[in-house]
């Protein structure tokens, strides 16, 4: 069994982690659907601290937080007009919205909850170093990332070339 | 556990994606989204496979390709805006039927 | 007997069909004319040498010891062989009938070639347009016509039989710029064919149960003893004989099959022979020039149906019950006929009606004659019948036709009163109508008078029946005679010439005809023609009351014809006045084409055809073109998911993805 | 580390080369120089495709793993890679008119790299047996694609396009990863041998099911298979021609491959319990919704993209067939669907360039002003709805008869189905045929005269629409190929 | 490969093609046509001539001259090619109306275009008639088929859009369910364990499954049948015929629907005997149905070519109705009135083509008394109409009594009594047939206009007469078509007719 410490971050997180979402898709502002949005990404980020994952968690505050955010704000700054940055929802789309999002939710839930506990115990581990995770991610053997990222790489300059030519002015 | 909350997540994207009108709003639901998926991976990675990494790496590949992916998404919308001086994803509607 | 002469008999009219036919535009109507006269002439002479050959050689080929006439078949060559037992094969068969038959052909048809020489022209010597081919045409019939009664088999028989047909329709509607002419050709054609549908039918039934098409095999199983004068050898005879005594078991619609099959065959002779009701063709062909109907609507084509069932006699004396059908066939038509002869006023109507009421006649003869009643007599007379009907019935046609063209119209109000102008055809004609209405010693005398003889050896009924229609034959054909010939004189316009006789082209036949007429009673029928071949000598069985009473009715009826007509007078008004409406049903000929217009109109055209055309149109094509309809309106309805809106697109999308999980996670569970 | 693996993946190399060469050109030459580059990077891939072509020297002949089994190359899968260089080849050759206009000269560059980087990405997708590699590749092949499709910068259409585009790509790639999670919740691994073999040990599970069916709805968004198709017609539209047959071709080619890569090396256990039928009912459905919307279209582009749904629920024939012949036939008709709808865009790419209209009504007497350009399009159509003698018919019925290989009765009804959907799509097809051939109206399109590369695509498509089929070396060669593959032992 | 004579039908065409291509004007593009079918004639019958003399020289396979080539080895699709008496038959048919068809389109506007889908078309027929391998006959069946679209769609008349759509759509329908026939064939071609194949002569060596050939025969024969114009998949005749130019109706009606016959032949009942034995009365009644409800509707028409399309959809269900029949007369009268229906239809077709040419106008109540203004043609408008009600001497009689006859021989009650019902048909054509001709040809002339017109050119009587001279050929010496097709028939070769 689990400290109670541990179990109450979890619900804290886990709250967070649910209001700060649900807030970011029913707020009406544009601006704060953004900062909702970074508050759940720092949830998020805590998840990953609580599995252990130190590096994972760094790395989605570091990139989520602090690049992506950023760009959200930017755009939004962009592209928003005065007096245009609320939105109304017609119910007719709030109904499709919530009947997907429902659906989702028991059909991914049901699927879940029919394979996984709901309540393992996190099985004990040490957590992986930077060392190993920097060795894995330059191996070339079974479980070694060279190749995804060199790959990636390839992909990010061509999302960079992409967000160039579309981005500049002619 | 942590599964929960994550689900949640992606389904709030996907309540967000199909609410929303402004195309940035649908960005942050679509964060939201691959958030989920990000989690997902770390959660089994770590309670029902944790002896290996293979997870919590595509978590962190999955980071990079989102924020390519947001990058590009933002460049177009720009562009778009400045064609149209809307961003309203309702307003896409010259393609149809 | 070498065969060079039968096939000359065929080949030479049909060569001469092709030469008219494909060269007939290219040469002098004269030269068209004179070929197809040649021709025919030529054909009548190898005709008769066959006749002579077969009747008077003495051959064994064609006579036995027992001085019994045999089937001969000179060919018989395979032209469509459809199993190893059921074949075609195009022959020539002689036996007495198809004899007679080749005889009575060509002579008629030789008579008209010739008259047409003069008919076919007007009074100024200017041939009639398309006169090549009506010679054509008229060699085209009789190659059919010769083919037909020399048949060795049933479909041998059946192919003529559509050719005469064919070129019947084509003859009828010779004037083919006129309506009537025209509808009457299509009228004829479709009767028939209708009833051929019916000969084929039988045919199909008789070839199925029998396995085999040819008249020896057929003809000769039924009766004992025919084997050998049919020429075919005893084995065959036993077999087909077999088959026959198991195929009279099965029983459909109440009726044995055969029966059924033998009514069948026949209805495709009353659709020939015009026999009610099939008979209301034979009047509308009359459209057609009076040659053709001397040729194929009094003398030959029409008689095919008495033809075919004299054929096929031995298989109806199997059921007797088709012979009675045929009787009472026949002895209806008869009445039926005469009486509407009696108050027609076209000529060639009321001829048209004496010739159905004739060949019932015939047709009665045949159904009422029976081996144990003087051995078949009604087979011979109906024969003789046949023969001198013939010649009585051309030689009246033919005077028609001179009466037509002198006039220039059928109607005999037009006439009246011509006996001084032109005396050939009044005394040509005076000797056709004696011998129609049965006077001694002209020759329909002696042949009516077997048939009555035969009528009475089989039911006093018919013969009281038939003794009737005698008398209103007798009748009519003075009614007529003295309406065209006496009655009242006619004022001769200014201007206009004087009816007057032919050119020889048309009397010469006319008196031939009534020469042969005059004499033909004499001829020992008996002798030549019988059912199973044995001679019979007719007069030792003479009847003389029966010829007593036919002709005192037939004298009785001419008073009464003579009084009536013979010079102006109110009687016949009121005699219309007594009998209204006998009279108009008459006239209008019992309103048969009034039921046939509303049958084939109103109900085949309108209630079937028409509709079923519609509902091709509109429900089966419908159905497709609604496939199609219903493409398009699905393609419709879905447009709405294509609603360029990327939030709806994306919500199909996961609902699609959604559902194809759920849907298969339900089915696990 | 042994770097030399990287020495494996040739082809992917080769095309990397060459993007290195074209990004150096286009940055270090001078600007005249750019009117050249369109036939530089022609040439160079082109060199690339030959080269790939002699198993000597980048194709592979054997089969062949790398990094630990998480890249595989093999015959077949050398031989698919052929085939798209051909298709983008052609499609390079069919756009160098558009590309060297004046209008393109200052992104010229850039919409050759990013064509080269999304083949890279197809090869990838291709090759993966690593389901991270697998991602990555997916994304390389459709984000790079979202800038070209927004490359009309100036035309509002094309950033529609563009954002539909990116948006839906987004969601679903969400949507897939998601179902990846949940495989690898099931697998523990992200490695298609081991997945196999877990799958095979771990049955059914409602998860599973749910994981195939987020898989089939990531893989059927790059088909375009009904219901994730919806976003296709308004990017085909909205997009440059080029990019739109590039998309509709190479892009759907290299997806299906990769789909079925997916689902016989990693769930090819479950088939008939799970994916069989969905499989089944997406044919259905997509082969039908495609043909009644292309039924009604006017714009040449947009009436293709319906087009390619409905060919992309014949390919899947070749999938739910799920046998050596299916796939082989789906090979084939791979290639000889790139011919047909390339040789269908090269008429409209050089029609649109010419005279700018792009309606199937504008193309109404194009066989009297046009003839040439109209027989292209007759035979391209006629090689689409499965015309004998045409390439066509040839590839449609081997994937019919590949997919009755299977042998259930179910498989008659569903090929039962695909055919009578045949006559819908010959009548579309013909639709175009009868407004070039038959419509009695004043011809829209005057005479042009088309320029060298364009005829030259043409001649080169038609030549195969033409070849493809009656030289039955092609598919002989494809069949050989794919029984030689190791992937064979996957299928049934 | 090219020593075998039946590659030659495909091979002329297709040099015919490379000619037409190379054409520069009128002429060349006729004296191509021309040369061409002349020369598929030649071709035609010597090979007729070389059967013949092989039969007579006591060859008794079931097919000869064959050959094979490989073509999708994996697949084991040959180009397989064989021919029997029918094929013979069927390639002289063919031969003949290309012949006579190039000779009524001597004036088409678009000659070479024209020339180029029509020869298409025909290699597609001779392509079919001589293959043996199931996959190459689906091919040149199809190749056959879409060449119509454009014909009728650019040089047709009246709705020509809407009917040539139809046309092939439903034609095209009627292939799906034959693909799906011919692969099911193809699947249980051989039994387990044994390389599968798609030559005839091998498939029907063994015996496929009694319950496959139930799900395959109907598809196979319906595929067929809408082609043969079968109740109530004809409705694409009406329409297509009616706005089909000359050339390409005669081709269409003369030959093409005889694909149908020919298919449902050699594939459906050839390949799958116990099916066709089983289901036959469905299709019975359906063909029987087709011959007297074509004939009924052919009576109110008042378009000449709808008469004669629904004439052919009468004469046509009696060649499929007499397939069905199953036994050796009836099946060679099936064939025989293939050929028959082929020749007089074509006759038919051109001779309206020709006269509409000349009155602009088909409708049978606008017209009359043409017979006084061009005689020519009109009386070769009564030989044709006496050969289709049937008249001795013309090839139509002879097909029919052939059927009628072998129908009536089958043992069973039912078969009988519809061949019954098909036998009024005869009456029923008579009615239209004699409707029309009076109609159109006798009585007084309608339109005065009409006085002026002309009576047909020497190509016109060219190919009018080659094709009454064959008509009259078949109806004067049946015995030699009939010997020629019945041998297939024979119960050593027809495993049918055993059981």
């Amino acid at each position: 069994m689990e400290s109670v410490g541990s179990i109450i971050l979890y619900i804290v997180v886990a709250l967070a982690m649910v209001v700060f979402s649900v807030l970011a898709v029913t707020t009406r502002k544009i601006l704060r659907a953004a900062t909702y949005l970074l508050f759940t990404l720092f949830a998020a980020a805590c998840v990953y601290f609580m599995l252990d994952y130190e590096f994972l968690g760094a790395v989605q505050i570091a990139v989520y937080a602090g690049g992506i955010v950023v760009l959200f704000v930017f755009s939004i700054l962009l592209t928003s007009r005065p007096g245009h940055n609320s939105e109304r929802l017609s119910s007719k789309s709030r109904v499709l919205g919530s009947v997907a999002a429902l659906a989702m939710l028991l059909i991914s839930g049901y699927a879940l909850v029919s394979r996984c506990a709901l309540y393992a115990a996190k099985p004990a581990l040490d957590t992986p170093t930077m060392q190993q995770v920097g060795q894995s991610m330059m191996s070339t053997g079974h479980g070694g990332y060279l190749l995804p990222f060199e790959a990636v790489s390839v992909l990010l300059l061509a999302c960079i070339i992409g967000g160039v030519v579309i981005a500049r002015k002619r | 556990m942590l599964l929960v909350p994550a689900m949640i997540m992606f389904c709030c994207g996907v309540y967000g994606f199909i609410t929303r009108r402004n195309m940035i709003a649908i960005l942050i639901s679509l964060e939201l989204m691959l958030n989920a998926v990000d989690i997902n991976f770390a959660v089994f990675n770590r309670y029902l496979w944790p002896e290996a990494t293979e997870g919590m790496f595509f978590t962190l590949f999955a980071i990079a390709i989102a924020a390519a992916e947001t990058a590009l998404a933002i460049a177009i919308i720009i562009n778009l805006y400045r064609s149209a001086k809307n961003i309203d994803v309702r307003d896409l509607n010259k393609l149809k039927y | 007997m070498d065969a060079t002469l039968p096939i000359l008999i065929l080949a030479i009219p049909l060569g001469m069909f092709l030469v008219l036919g494909l060269a007939g535009c290219k040469m002098s109507h004269k030269m068209a004319g004179v070929l197809g006269c040649l021709g025919m002439g030529t054909t009548l002479v190898l005709a008769y040498t066959t006749a002579f050959t077969y009747f008077f050689s003495g051959s064994p080929e064609f006579v036995n010891a027992a001085g019994e006439r045999l089937q001969a078949v000179i060919f018989n060559h395979t032209w469509l062989a459809f199993t190893d037992k059921l074949v075609i094969r195009l022959g020539f068969l002689l036996d007495p009938i198809s004899a007679m038959m080749l005889v009575v052909i060509t002579t008629i048809s030789f008579m008209v070639h010739l008259y047409s020489m003069g008919y076919m022209r007007d009074h100024h010597g200017v041939y009639e347009r398309g006169f090549q081919r009506f010679y054509a045409f008229l060699s085209l019939f009789s190659f059919s016509m010769l083919g037909l009664v020399v048949a060795t088999n049933i479909f041998q028989m059946y192919i003529f039989w559509e050719l005469v047909g064919a070129s019947s329709y084509l003859l009828i509607g010779f004037y083919y710029v006129k309506p009537s002419a025209v509808s009457a050709s299509k009228k004829a054609f479709i009767v028939t064919r209708f009833a051929d549908l019916g000969f084929l039918i039988g045919i199909l039934i008789l070839s199925y149960y029998t396995g085999t098409f040819n008249f020896t095999e057929l003809t000769s199983a039924p009766v004992e003893g025919m084997a050998d004068v049919f020429n075919v050898s005893e084995t065959t005879a036993l077999s087909v004989k077999s088959i026959f005594e198991s195929s009279a078991t099965p029983v459909f619609l109440g009726g044995s099959v055969l029966t059924w099959a033998l009514v069948l065959i026949f209805m495709g002779g009353m659709g020939k022979s015009a026999m009610l009701p099939l008979h209301i063709w034979l009047p509308d062909a009359m459209e057609g020039p009076t040659p053709v109907s001397a040729l194929i609507h009094a003398a030959t084509m029409v008689v095919a149906g008495v033809y075919l069932v004299a054929r096929l006699f031995p298989l109806y004396l199997m059921e007797v019950t088709a012979l009675e059908f045929v009787t009472w066939v026949g002895a209806f038509t008869a009445l039926y006929a005469a009486i509407v002869a009696c108050t027609q006023i076209d000529i060639k109507r009321v001829l048209a009606f004496s010739t159905i009421s004739q060949i019932a006649f015939m047709m009665v003869s045949l159904g009422v004659a029976r081996p144990e009643f003087h051995h078949g007599l009604g087979y011979m007379a109906s024969m003789f019948h046949l023969f001198t009907h013939a010649m009585f019935k051309a030689l009246l046609f033919l005077g028609a036709g001179a009466l037509i063209h002198a006039i220039g119209s059928n109607d005999y109000t037009a006439m009246h009163g011509l006996r001084k102008y032109m005396p050939v055809t009044h005394w040509t004609f005076l000797i056709g109508c004696l011998a129609i209405a049965g006077i001694i010693p002209f020759s329909g005398f002696f042949s009516k008078d077997e048939i009555l003889s035969s009528c009475l050896g089989n039911s006093t009924f018919i013969y009281i029946w038939m003794s009737l229609v005698a008398g209103l034959t007798a009748f009519y054909m003075f009614r007529l005679y003295y309406l065209i010939f006496w009655w009242k004189e006619h004022k001769i316009p200014e201007g206009h010439h004087a009816p007057h006789d032919q050119p020889w082209t048309m009397s010469l036949p006319l008196v031939i005809l009534a020469a042969i007429s005059l004499v033909a009673g004499f001829i020992p029928f008996g002798k030549f023609v019988t059912w199973n071949g044995h001679p019979y000598d007719f007069m030792a069985h003479f009847d003389w009351s029966v010829a007593a009473v036919s002709l005192c009715v037939a004298i009785v009826a001419i008073v009464l014809a003579t009084a009536m007509y013979r010079k102006e007078n109110p009687l016949p008004d009121k005699f219309r006045a007594a009998l209204p409406r006998l009279w108009e049903w008459a006239h209008h000929r019992f309103y048969w084409d009034e039921l046939y217009l509303f049958i084939t109109h109103k109900i085949i055209f309108d209630r079937i055809c028409r509709p079923i055309a519609w509902f091709d149109r509109h429900i089966i094509d419908g159905t497709m073109d609604a496939f199609a309809t219903v493409t398009h309106a699905a393609s419709r309805a879905i447009r709405p998911l294509q609603s360029g809106q990327v939030q709806l697109y994306v919500w199909w999308y996961l609902l699609g993805a959604l559902a194809l999980g759920g849907i298969t996670m339900l089915c696990l569970l | 580390m042994d770097y030399s693996q990287f020495l494996v993946m040739k082809q992917e190399l080769a095309v990397l080369v060459v993007f290195l060469l074209v990004f150096l050109y286009d940055t270090f030459m001078p600007r005249g120089a750019g009117k050249a580059l369109p036939a530089f990077t022609t040439v160079l891939l082109l060199l690339a495709t030959a080269a790939g072509f002699c198993p000597d020297c980048l194709g592979s002949s054997c089969s062949a793993e790398a990094f630990a089994g998480m890249y595989a190359t093999s015959p077949i899968i050398s031989a698919i890679k052929n085939i798209l260089n051909i298709g983008a080849v052609i499609v390079l050759i069919q756009s160098v008119s558009w590309a060297g206009s004046d209008d393109m000269r200052i992104r010229r560059g850039e919409f050759y790299e990013l064509l080269l980087v999304t083949l890279f990405g197809m090869y990838l997708m291709i090759s993966a047996r690593h389901f991270l590699l697998f991602v990555i590749g997916l994304e390389c092949a459709s984000l790079p694609l979202a800038a070209m499709v927004a490359f009309d910068k100036s035309r509002y259409e094309s950033n529609e396009a563009a954002v539909k585009y990116i948006l839906t790509a987004v969601f679903s790639s969400a949507v897939f990863m998601m179902g990846l999670s949940f495989v690898y919740a099931l697998g523990g691994s992200l490695y298609f041998s081991d997945l196999y073999l877990a799958m095979a040990g771990g049955g059914i599970s409602l998860m599973l099911v749910l994981a195939i069916a987020f898989v089939i709805a990531g893989m059927g968004f790059k088909l375009s298979l009904v219901p994730f198709h919806l976003w296709t017609a308004d990017v085909y539209q909205g997009a440059p021609t080029s990019v739109t047959s590039y998309l509709s071709v190479i892009s759907k080619g290299s997806a299906a491959f990769a789909f079925l890569v997916i689902m016989a090396q990693v769930f090819g256990t479950c088939y008939a319990e799970v994916w069989e039928w969905m499989l089944y009912a997406i044919i259905i459905v997509t082969i039908t919704v495609g043909n009644l919307f292309a039924m009604r279209q006017n714009n040449m582009k947009r009436f293709l993209a319906f087009s390619s749904i409905s060919q992309a629920g014949y390919i899947m024939l070749g999938v739910i067939g799920f046998n050596t012949m299916s796939m082989a036939a789906m090979m084939y008709y791979i290639l000889v669907y790139i011919f047909s709808n390339l040789a269908a865009f090269g008429v409209i790419g050089a029609i649109e360039r010419a005279t700018g209209k792009i309606d199937m009504s504008d193309y109404c007497g194009l066989s009297k002003t046009n003839p040439r350009l109209a027989l292209c399009m007759m035979l391209a159509m006629f090689s689409l709805a499965g015309i004998p003698p045409f390439a066509g018919f040839f590839s449609k019925f081997f994937i019919f008869t590949g997919a009755i290989n299977q042998g259930s009765v179910a498989i008659y009804v569903l090929v039962l189905i695909a055919l009578i959907n045949t006559i819908i799509s010959l009548y579309y097809y013909l639709l175009v045929v009868k407004a070039m051939y038959i419509n009695p109206d004043k011809p829209v399109v005057q005479p042009f005269k088309s320029t060298c590369s364009e005829r030259l695509g043409l001649w080169i498509t038609v030549a195969g629409i033409l070849l493809l089929g009656l030289a039955s070396c092609v598919y002989t060669w494809l069949l050989n190929t794919s029984f030689l593959s190791n992937f064979a032992a996957y299928l049934m | 490969m090219f020593s075998n004579i039946l590659i030659w039908f495909v091979v002329i065409p297709l040099l015919m093609l490379a000619g037409l291509g190379l054409c520069r004007d009128v002429k060349q593009v006729r004296a191509v046509a021309v040369a061409g079918s002349t020369a598929l004639i030649a071709l035609s019958v010597k090979l007729l001539v070389d059967y013949l003399a092989l039969r007579a020289a006591g060859d008794t396979a079931p097919m000869l001259f064959l050959g094979s080539w490989t073509w999708f080895a994996p697949l084991n699709i040959n180009l397989a090619v064989g021919v029997d008496g029918i094929s013979v038959a069927m390639i002289l048919l063919s031969s003949i109306i290309l012949f006579t068809g190039s000779f009524a389109s001597w004036q088409v506007p678009q000659p070479k275009a024209f020339f180029l889908w029509l020869i298409l078309l025909s290699t597609g027929v001779f392509g079919f008639f001589i293959s043996i391998d199931l996959f190459t006959m689906f091919m040149f069946y199809e190749v056959a088929l879409i060449p119509m679209y454009l014909l009728i769609g650019v040089w047709g008349t009246g709705r020509k859009e809407y009917s040539a759509m139809k046309l092939t759509l439903m034609l095209m329908g009627g292939s799906a369910f034959l693909m799906l026939g011919l692969i099911g064939i193809y699947y249980h071609s051989a039994p387990a364990g044994q390389p599968l194949t798609w030559n005839i002569l091998e498939i029907v060596n063994n015996t496929i499954d009694p319950g496959w050939q139930r799900f395959l025969f109907p598809m196979t024969f319906v595929g067929f049948g809408v082609l043969g114009a079968m109740f109530p998949f004809h409705t694409w005749s009406p329409d297509g015929h009616a706005c089909a130019p000359t050339a390409v109706s005669m081709l269409h009606a003369g030959v093409l629907m005889k694909l149908g016959g020919y298919g449902c032949f050699r594939v459906a009942i050839y390949l799958m005997p116990q099916a066709a034995n089983e289901l036959a009365w469905i299709f019975l009644i359906l063909t029987g149905i087709s011959v007297v409800y074509g004939a009924f509707s052919a009576c109110v028409q008042t378009d000449l070519k709808y008469i004669n399309a629904y004439s052919s959809v009468s004469h046509c269900g009696l060649v499929l109705f007499a397939i069905l029949m199953l036994n050796t007369t009836a099946m060679t009268g099936a064939i025989m009135q293939m050929l028959s229906h082929g020749l007089m239809t074509a006759l038919f077709f051109a001779l309206i083509g020709m006269i509409y040419g000349r009155t602009h106008t088909r409708d049978i109540t606008k017209m009359g008394g043409l017979m006084r203004i061009m005689p020519y043609l009109c009386v070769c408008y009564v030989i044709a109409g006496m050969a289709s009600l049937g008249l001795p001497g013309l090839s139509g009689f002879v097909a029919e009594m052939t059927i009628f006859v072998g129908s009536f021989q089958h043992a069973d009650m039912f078969h009988r009594v519809f061949t019954i019902v098909a036998c009024c048909s005869i009456v029923i054509t008579a009615v239209y047939i004699l409707r029309v001709v009076g109609k159109l040809l006798f009585g007084p002339v309608y339109d005065k206009h009409h006085l002026e017109l002309t009576d047909a050119t020497w190509w016109e009587r060219f190919s009018t007469v080659g094709l009454i001279v064959s008509v009259a050929a078949i109806g004067c010496f049946p015995n030699f078509f009939s010997n020629l097709i019945k041998f297939t028939f024979s119960p050593e070769i027809f495993k049918v007719l055993g059981m």
